[in-house]
């Protein structure tokens, strides 16, 4: 089956690898970079759990075919830390106690990453509405919303 | 205080920083050369005869690899909680002359790449001759329905002898003959899913040694080993599970169901293998929160005192019965809730119908029991014009009362967090409700 | 139209323990030769936080920070047996086992320590920094560090212990039932307070409050975590879920999160938590299972709250919009 | 199997490839949903991200929204839709899922769809026709282009959509209206296998207050051109019955 090249900037580091026909940019990052961070959920686009940024906007990566984002830059949770050192929404996250299983922790975290680079100072409401694409069964959203105004809180 | 140092402190999830780094490793986020993945044919049908499958065109499908059908899997016919005696083997972990339920696997198809396998697995052609199905559970149990699965014979799960799981404590007839009022009311629910964000599967890869390396999201590392040795007719050390990552279990990942077939597939093709369910086939083919259907009786004196309760539950098992006939137990165990009730009686069927298997699933046989004893109790009180709280408090199990299991209560605090609760939303409770103890009597 | 409000309440117990016995998990310990004790197990965390209680439960047996246990599992072929992760078990098997391999270390540590201070191991304690001194004199002390060192390189005795809880299988008496299921039982009330619409039937939980009495909350930021998102999933349960939303028939099953019903983030309730103790005496420090149980108050208490705002007795799960909304209407008597 | 993706760079290359046959993909939010799950048909993928369709222009009062204009981009673009995109799936997929996609996914999703009935919009095909959007059919190899609609005076525009989550989720019934001195057009979403205009309620409403008595009367008459279905949200029985409270609420301006 023909390949194709595919060119991206993921996490600022420039990678060129080969894709089969209409693969996802899910598939892409875990089985061509072995970024394993973004999850399968779903594939469907209805958990969120394999979001990660394209151009600094949030999508689902697993509905997006990696050929026709050629040359874009990518951000994964992986690009989220600098060194050892965690970011303010990452470190929110640890301390209020906002993962439970973790599956869709990567996701929660860079939705909140574009939020707050767009909004930095969110309204409850609007934390609510960025992340109810991705779904959580374990903690019932309470602590993930918390920790991501917290994160605001952080910034400022 | 307790005077403890690291009990009862907020120390730090040791798995949190893995997941906010991203670097928690889930079992798919395994990538082993030469991986093969495995995807299913499953039964369009609700109950049919299956007169023939023909894979012909399934085999020509470029990037297909193999496929498998019943007679690959050395012990085909299992049930998962043979592990602590229970019989008989009901289920087949590929379909055998017969289908039982719509979304049951047929046929295993191991392909180079994901979409091979799809594209393989749908163009099994299986013939079906429809048999009747039957999908409700009193249904089931009526006389001349069909019947589900031929292994158990019956329709309901047989219990030492016995068509239910029975308690019988006191004299509930007496009770009722006794009493100021009579109540009967039934609830039901509906199948629930355990909507893990990821779904279940595993990956199997061949050792150097022969033996196998099963990277799995199970709950329960050697039952799925023990199960899935049995299954393959291999010696147990032939094993290894490695797991412990799990993206929401709830208990939908302890049917054994991916295990077995994946390491045949392993074992036949010399290569490691990866089958996982996609989305629909763990929100539609793994197993729910069995659907119940509860009648409760009760005999209440006016003062609000319950002296008998009569429970009938039906527990739909679906095709199969996994986990369903000990969960069946569980919810008996479970009866008549947290209250002093001198006279109990309980049939607890676990009813084969022609739907998707249930199973375990947080707080089975207790979750929708609860819901149908604790809507009986704000019933009666209502009926009864009785604070539902008092109507509670008054009936409240004590430590030393004999459940109707048999079991002399110890621990009990039902009282104290009724107590807490009317506390916390300002509901007033006169002073002998709030001196209760379930210590003392 | 008028948006109705009601409460509900709901008192439940759970049990601990797989029912009836016969699932024994096992725990071993050892030290590493600078003092990290591994704890090597079998059991899966499915996110409730088992890794991270058992540590509690090692680090406190042993009198050492919580930060020189280490949980190594779930490999079959280095993790001692653990029958699974379910029935509200783990906490308290895995639990009881960890306890037990940690005294018996703890033992060990404490004859090392006896050797290295010429002391008798009865005078010694841990402080919990990580020294093991004479008690009443506690210049007279020695580091973990230096006695796992001590220990291996010196005495040639490993720190290690080996622990099993098992509790005995019960069978079940066939004709009454009589049985000894579990082994502990954890209670809770939920206070529900739900609004309905009355013309569509749409019932929304504004407040869940929750007592809990669970024996003993080895970590209380893990308790409420279970405690908040078991009372999501309960209302989710209640409100939205069903494979088959035309029961008996199969039709129209969701298929992925879209269709699956379950509330958002912009759908959940305030909640409000309270925690009791009162040690199980055969848990660990007296903890009872939490993780499965605190989906189930909930339920019936957001049916009772409805029934309460609008006289709506539901009687099937879950209670949609429509059932709520025809059932308004057999009281209108507009059907 | 899918064997190839094409990406054309124009719109007349757009059409001509899918004039060769193979499957059209604009965000992707519902073709790669398939194409990750199960087998397609399809061997071609054609996918418009680079075809130069995207772009919101308003020109006297008359707004052209390219087909594969991101409802993200258009919540920003036009305000007034700002309402109906909120309750439109979720922010992550409003990044990808465009106008264009939009009318081709099945009731009871679409609701944007439903939106450019009662705006009366004209859909733009690659050939450069227009067809008002209550006449258009999609033809095999057909490209929508853009869409085209007179942004609706100040106060005139109504949205309204029952869910059963309060974000993110399908419609139970979507009631999108444009309600003027001389205009009166309702659509509705969730009643129908598509989108569909209510002319019984539009007679209703014309030249009317919007009293409570009238939009309870409009509601009722909805309620003849309407043919809903079961599905995963809500039974037919359901969607019927609540239809004419939410025709009202769209205009009551209450909360749902």
């Amino acid at each position: 089956m023909p390949s194709s090249v595919v060119n991206l900037t993921v996490n600022g580091r420039e990678q060129e690898f080969l894709a089969r026909p209409a693969e996802s940019l899910l598939t892409s990052l875990r089985d061509r970079l072995g970024l394993m961070a973004a999850k399968r959920g779903c594939a469907q686009g209805s958990c969120g759990t394999c979001t990660v940024l394209v151009d600094d906007k949030p999508v689902m990566s697993c509905l997006v075919a990696v050929e026709t984002i050629e040359a874009a830059e990518v951000r994964t949770l992986e690009g989220v830390a600098d060194g050892e050192r965690l970011d303010e929404v990452q470190q929110a996250f640890l301390d209020g106690f906002a993962t439970q299983c973790g599956f869709c922790t990567a996701g929660m975290i860079m939705t909140a990453e574009a939020l707050l680079a767009e909004n930095p100072d969110p309204t409850h409401d609007e934390v609510v509405e960025a992340i109810s694409g991705n779904v959580c069964r374990c903690t019932g959203y309470r602590a993930i919303v918390a920790a991501i105004l917290d994160a605001a809180g952080r910034r400022k | 205080m307790t005077g403890y140092k690291v009990i009862g402190s907020a120390v730090q999830r040791s798995d949190a920083l893995g997941h906010v780094t991203g670097r928690t490793e889930f079992f798919e986020d395994l990538n082993p050369p030469g991986l093969l993945h495995l995807k299913m044919a499953r039964s369009e049908r609700h109950h049919a005869r299956l007169a023939g499958i023909d894979t012909s065109e399934a085999e020509k499908t470029k990037g297909v690899v193999r496929i498998l059908t019943a007679d690959d899997i050395p012990n085909n016919l299992f049930t998962p909680l043979k592990l602590i005696g229970v019989e008989p083997d009901d289920e087949p972990i590929l379909a055998e002359g017969t289908v039982r339920y719509r979304g049951e696997p047929i046929c295993a198809v191991i392909a180079e790449t994901e979409a091979a396998a799809y594209e393989g697995a749908a163009k099994v052609v299986v013939d079906y001759e429809d048999l009747p199905a039957v999908f409700d559970v009193e249904e089931a149990l009526r006389e001349g329905a069909p019947i589900v699965n031929e292994h158990q014979r019956t329709n309901f799960f047989t219990y030492e002898g016995h068509h239910c799981r029975r308690i019988r404590f006191g004299d509930v007839e007496q009770a009722f003959a006794q009493a100021d009022h009579v109540f009967e009311w039934r609830y039901q629910s509906a199948p629930i899913e355990h909507a893990p964000t990821e779904t279940t599967g595993c990956i199997v890869v061949p050792q150097a040694d022969g033996r196998l390396r099963i990277h799995s999201d199970t709950q329960a590392c050697f039952f799925t080993l023990d199960n899935t040795a049995l299954i393959l007719g291999t010696p147990f050390n032939k094993l290894r599970i490695v797991g412990g990552t799990v993206g929401g279990g709830f208990g939908g990942k302890v049917d054994v169901v991916v295990e077995p077939v994946s390491c045949v597939a392993a074992m036949l093709t010399g290569r490691p293998v990866k089958f996982v369910y996609n989305r629909r086939e763990e929100m539609q083919v793994s197993s729910p929160r069995a659907a119940e259907r509860i009648i409760i009786k009760d005999a209440v004196m006016s003062g609000g005192r319950i002296t008998g309760r009569q429970v009938t539950l039906y527990v739909d098992s679906g095709a199969y019965a996994r986990h369903s006939p000990y969960g069946t137990t569980k919810a008996a165990a479970h009866l008549p809730g947290p209250y002093a009730i001198p006279n109990v009686w309980a049939d607890c069927h676990c009813v084969f119908t022609n739907r998707t298997p249930s199973s375990a699933m947080r707080g089975f046989g207790v979750t929708i029991a609860d819901f149908a004893l604790e809507s009986q109790m704000d019933r009666i009180a209502r009926a009864l014009d009785m604070d539902p709280l008092q109507l509670r408090l008054i009936n409240a199990y004590r430590d030393g009362d004999l459940t109707a299991h048999r079991k002399p209560a110890e621990g009990t605090a039902l009282i104290e967090v009724i107590q807490k609760a009317a506390e916390m939303v300002g509901h007033d409770l006169p002073a002998e409700f709030q001196e209760m103890s379930s210590w003392q009597s | 139209m008028a948006k109705l409000k009601g409460r509900g309440y709901a008192s439940v117990n759970y049990p601990t323990g797989m029912n009836l016995g016969g699932d024994p998990s096992q725990a071993l310990i050892h030290s590493t030769t600078t003092g990290t004790f591994v704890v090597s197990l079998s059991s899966v965390d499915l996110g409730q936080g088992l890794k991270t209680v058992v540590a509690q439960c090692a680090a406190e047996v042993l009198g050492l920070p919580f930060e020189n246990i280490l949980i190594d599992t779930a490999d079959t072929d280095t993790g001692p047996h653990c029958m699974g992760t379910f029935a509200s078990r783990g906490t308290h098997r895995v639990g009881n086992a960890v306890i037990m391999a940690a005294a018996e270390a703890r033992e060990v540590m404490l004859a090392v320590a006896a050797d290295e201070l010429e002391v008798d191991p009865g005078d010694l304690e841990t402080d919990g920094t990580g020294f093991i001194a004479v008690k009443g004199a506690e210049e007279k002390r020695i580091h973990i560090t230096d006695l796992a060192l001590a220990a291996h390189f010196k005495h040639g005795r490993t720190i290690s212990g080996r622990g099993i809880f098992l509790k005995e299988q019960s069978t079940v008496v066939p004709e009454t039932g009589e049985m000894d299921p579990d082994s502990c039982q954890a209670h809770a009330c939920t206070v529900a307070v739900v609004e309905v619409d009355d013309e569509t039937g749409v019932v929304e939980v504004l407040e869940m409050h929750n007592a809990y009495e669970i024996g003993r909350a080895l970590n209380p930021a893990m308790v409420t975590q279970q405690v908040e998102g078991g009372a999501w999933m309960g209302m989710s349960h209640a409100l939205f879920e069903a494979t088959e939303p035309y029961y008996p028939a199969r039709d129209h099953g969701p298929a992925d999160f879209t269709e699956y019903l379950m509330p958002g983030p912009a759908d959940i309730a305030r909640q409000y938590s309270v925690i009791l103790e009162r040690p199980a005496d055969n848990g660990p420090f007296g903890a009872k299972g939490i993780g499965e149980m605190t989906a189930n108050a909930p339920i019936p208490a957001i049916a009772n709250a409805i029934f309460d705002a609008c006289g709506v007795r539901v009687e099937t799960m879950p209670f949609t919009p429509e059932r709520v909304l025809r059932d308004l209407d057999a009281l209108k008597g507009t059907t | 199997m899918i064997t190839a993706v094409r990406m054309p760079e124009s719109a007349e290359a757009a059409a001509e490839a899918a004039a060769r046959g193979g499957r059209v993909m604009a965000g992707g939010t519902v073709v790669m949903a398939e194409v990750n799950t199960g087998p397609v048909a399809d061997t071609e993928l054609i996918s418009l991200r680079h075809a130069g369709l995207s772009g919101i222009t308003v020109n006297e009062g008359v707004a052209r929204v390219g087909a594969t204009t991101t409802f993200a981009e258009l919540r920003s673009g036009l305000g007034f839709l700002s309402e109906a995109i909120r309750t439109l799936a979720s922010p992550t997929i409003r990044n990808l899922a465009t106008v264009g996609g939009n009318l081709f996914v099945p009731q009871p999703y679409g609701d944007f769809a439903v939106c450019l009935l009662a705006l009366d919009a004209t859909v733009e095909i690659a050939e450069g026709q227009e067809t008002p959007i209550a006449e258009w059919n999609r033809r095999p190899g057909e490209i929508v282009t853009a869409v085209r609609f007179a942004v609706p005076r100040e106060g005139t525009w109504f949205y309204h959509k029952a869910m059963r989550r309060k974000l993110n989720s399908a419609a139970i019934v979507t009631v999108a209206a444009v309600v003027d001195r001389d205009t009166v057009r309702v659509a509705l979403g969730g009643v129908a296998p598509g989108p569909v205009r209510s002319p019984a309620a539009e007679r209703v409403l014309r030249g009317q207050e919007l009293t409570r008595d009238v939009l309870d009367a409009a509601g009722e008459a909805a309620l003849a051109d309407i043919d809903p279905r079961d599905d995963a949200y809500a039974s037919a029985w359901y969607r019927r019955r609540v239809l004419p409270v939410h025709v009202r609420r769209a205009f009551q301006n209450e909360e749902a």
